[in-house]
């Protein structure tokens, strides 16, 4: 195993660390339990936003703390799920008197911690609203299964919400909000090397060196097929045609495009990815009018990428434009 | 703990303490092999999580006064709660926590005890998981236990005979997980690869029921 | 070679088509010779920055056109340097009468194609002023060889004095700021894995399971020395000592502190990195008062991270934080 | 080119164009071989580089008029800088812009000329990239080839026996390169690491002397 780390226990309580010591500006962290807060929280009067999940997705999602996104992250540990006395002391934290918005990915584990959360929140008289992101067209849907993967669509609900809640929206706007962004949002993300577990030492699976995993998640699970590698312009196509058709997103549709790196991947890669994304929609007459491109939600070192689209109207796309300050976002602030 | 305070009659509080003191170095002695299961069909914690879990449980229940078994249990649960994350920790918390409640203020657990706590245990994982046998879940272990251990009280065995037949129910219910297509947690993503290996979770509980067979035993 | 591409050769291209793609508020691109260029230049009665260099360094430099930063980029191939047309073109393209200043690595192939460009624009009566960076400690220095690497303080020496640019400073003053960016910064970097050349298609040098490459260049090139694997604080320790010394860096200094990913080191283990380079600090008495964390200058998808420490002074900082907007670094706008 | 216009006379434009194409044939052929050697000592692209140099320059001269040789050369020169970059494009660039000015006019080249050539050419080389011999360059090959070449001829070889006497002293020189530790270009950077490896420049600067030597020698 290949890192820059200490000794494999210690990665996220050093990385958080690490955190703390470069934004000071921007936030703060608690440890036992740990969360990472707003440097300016509680923001009186402002609904808070509390996300959390495994580690190993970095800047997702304690680098997604500050103005205009999340008020407090629960880092888990590596891939698993935060517990959900992380996600009480940082509810009550942030919690401005306006309520409290807890953005769950779609995973068994994150959704039972978040609900125990929530209930004993709401036991000590916090408003507490959750909202489930289940973005990830991989998985089939079904009521009878856990459902589908909250990927790339969450940090997309995590910038628009942020804006949303700097704007002094109502905790119940700004969940129908989340719901509205995750209806809009669909991804599909692949993966041309695992990554490796610090605490299990190797590669969560074996890949031979022609092959590729199309339609994994961000937890070094496979995909739902093992394919012989091929040129990006295969990749794209068949990550983004499952996308689109899935809303659908049809013709005239205004859409943010988030070519997002899976860790591994450099920048000069995602840009041809994005070039072939790119001609890909204006073949179907959809208009990329925002964009990301970028590591912002990762599976630790994983080789890959991910493609999610968002259909934008006015309302989206002015609170994407607005002023964000963390350590992993930041415009116009 | 030896013949005389043989399960035949029931399972003291020093006996629920050193089940649970065994689950956690099985689970410690396992930990590579249950992680290496996730890796296969999940992102390879499992065994990280739960071994976490308990060896942080043991340590507060040294911490322990008095002869509550109830209150054992329910410390187990919460300090895997709060210590575990991920789906393994809201489950086994649960399991725990759920015995913790049916064997309240008892410093002793007859057999039908032991059933009837192992039975809320299941009610509670299936409530928080919504999981049904068939799954690919721990509850493919936990369901057969249960109802092996009752039905073997109900036909007279012996509390020793009950837990090794519930043991068996368990290995054979985690094995049977091996063909499944899983329908719950991380490995359902998989779809159609997921049959072929053995489920993780099942595997943990299979040892969890194992360790009270072993630790209660007469014959030791 | 498992790279998200499409024929190794159209790397390149197909990267700034993305580019060019996903940035039109920002930046121009040009075809033949290829260079990219601020979307409203040329800036008038503002020196013009243009840096250029072999890619696979993404997202500098193409990625740092835009305000506040470079008016024109020129990428040659992967790791090789532009050729002077392209520089001349770029040159032109931006040329605001104020004159324009090349920023160079200290390559051998990069100073010499500059210098003919140089050449070649001041005969056509353009004010070019060239500063040549060369701040990696890596390398022993002499007057007999091709000197220190241009490395890490490019990052800072293009933001800078992008911001000095914007401020209406004269060429001299610009080239100049650029020349005191060099000499009070310093880098060394390190390498997990090799990379891999598009065109050539295998590993630059091959790296045992438990060795590290010390001393890397940005270009695959094997560095000065290989060692078995170490914890991120024996790394840390042997990248930052001969960075302090070489200036040296003193107690009392201020100083921005620079963590960057060599492309295949994913965010978690930047901040393992950085908590340890702050400790390291402290112990000396050396305050960090500003830091940038990820992936800026890269070597396609080693992995591997390098460390730049820049000495501060009131000047440097209130440039460092004026305003920038281009697609790889974006603040205060 | 028969016996007719052996080179005991002297070379002609078409023979100058044939050893141009020749090279960039050899170039080509030796492509993955130049950049592997690049790999261990600098950064793989050697080989890609003059490839993609030579063959524009080689789609450019199929469009020149006239039988100006200076002409020729200073056009492969041109399109070198303009297409290849790094230290290669430079380098051999000037290399060929230099023999271009001097050969500027003649339709032919006598031996003598061929010698001026290649010494302007060396010359150019050393003024761009300060590179003394020994520095593991490609100056390490063609030094020797342009001193061999103008002291057989002084001894009074043919041009023939010269041209080989040149290309054998490149060999030489290339050879000598792999105990050198390089103290200019990328090489320099890995200090004592670059011992035991051929430098790729020297390498293709053999080359380019060597086809000279093949594409005007007499017998064929
Ligand atoms: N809904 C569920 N009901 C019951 N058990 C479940 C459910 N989802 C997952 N599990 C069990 O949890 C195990 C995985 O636990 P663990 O790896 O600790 O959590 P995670 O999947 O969050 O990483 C699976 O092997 C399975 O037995
Ligand atoms: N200063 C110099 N003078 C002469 N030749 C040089 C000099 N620097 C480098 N070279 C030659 O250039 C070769 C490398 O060329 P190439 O790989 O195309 O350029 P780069 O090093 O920019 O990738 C070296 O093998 C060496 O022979
Ligand atoms: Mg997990
Ligand atoms: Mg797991
Ligand atoms: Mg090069
Ligand atoms: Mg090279």
């Amino acid at each position: 195993m290949k890192k820059l780390i200490n000794r494999p226990e210690d990665v996220v309580t050093e990385a958080i660390q690490g955190m703390a010591a470069a934004h000071p500006d921007l936030l703060k962290v608690n440890f036992g339990p740990n969360y990472v807060y707003r440097a300016d929280a509680p923001v009186q009067g402002k609904v808070a936003l509390v996300s959390g999940g495994g580690s190993g997705h970095e800047p997702m999602h304690g680098g997604f703390v500050g103005m205009g996104m999340l008020d407090a992250a629960c880092p888990g540990e590596v891939f698993t799920s935060p517990t959900p006395d992380q996600m009480i002391e940082a509810t009550k934290a942030v919690d401005g008197g306006a309520g409290v918005l807890h953005i769950v990915k779609n995973y068994t584990g994150d959704v039972m911690n978040f609900d125990m959360a929530a209930e004993l929140a709401r036991g000590e008289g916090i408003d507490v609203e959750a909202v489930v992101i289940d973005d990830d067209v991989a998985v089939q849907d079904s009521l009878y299964t856990a459902g589908r993967r909250g990927v790339g669509t969450t940090v997309l609900a995590e910038k628009i919400c942020g804006a949303a809640a700097e704007e002094k929206q109502s905790l119940q706007q700004v969940a129908d909000l989340c719901r509205k962004v995750n209806e809009n949002g669909r991804s599909m993300g692949m993966a041309l090397t695992s990554c490796i577990v610090p605490t299990a030492g190797t590669p969560t699976f074996e890949l031979g060196a022609d092959e590729m995993e199309i339609g994994i998640g961000i937890h070094g699970e496979p995909g739902r097929e093992r394919r012989k590698l091929a040129p990006a312009s295969e990749i794209v196509e068949s990550l983004a045609t499952p996308v689109i058709e899935d809303i659908p997103f049809e013709e005239g549709d205004e859409v943010l495009a988030f070519v997002n790196s899976m860790g591994g991947t450099p920048t000069i890669e995602l840009y041809v990815v994005f070039n072939e994304l790119h001609k890909l929609l204006e073949d179907r007459g959809i208009k990329i009018t925002r964009n990301l491109i970028g590591p912002y939600i990762t599976s630790l070192e994983m080789a890959g990428c991910s493609i999610t689209l968002l259909k934008l109207d006015d309302d989206l796309t002015r609170l994407w434009d607005a002023p964000v300050h963390t350590p992993g976002l930041r415009w116009a602030a | 703990m030896g013949r005389l305070d043989s399960v035949g009659v029931s399972v003291s509080y020093a006996q629920v303490l050193g089940w649970v003191k065994a689950f956690a170095s099985t689970v410690a002695e396992n930990r590579e092999y249950l992680t290496r299961l996730d890796s296969a069909i999940g992102d390879a914690d499992h065994g990280t999580n739960i071994d976490r879990g308990m060896k942080a449980a043991v340590a507060k229940l040294d911490g322990l006064e008095g002869d509550d078994i109830g209150a054992l249990l329910k410390t187990v649960g919460m300090t895997l709660v709060s210590t575990v994350g991920g789906a393994g920790g809201p489950l086994y918390g649960t399991l725990f926590l759920q015995m913790g409640v049916a064997t309240a203020g008892k410093s002793e657990l007859a057999p039908d005890d032991w059933a009837a706590a192992l039975a809320a245990a299941v009610n509670g994982v299936q409530m928080r998981g919504k999981a049904e046998p068939g799954d690919k879940t721990m509850i493919d272990a936990l369901i057969p236990a249960r109802d092996a251990l009752s039905s073997a009280l109900a036909e007279g065995a012996s509390f020793d005979d009950a837990l090794v037949r519930s043991a068996q129910a368990a290995e054979e219910g985690m094995q049977a997980t091996i063909p499944l297509v899983a329908k719950k947690g991380r490995a359902s993503y998989l779809g159609e690869r997921s049959a072929g290996h053995q489920d993780p979770g099942a595997t943990s509980s299979h040892l969890l029921i194992k360790t009270a067979a072993e630790a209660w035993s007469g014959d030791d």
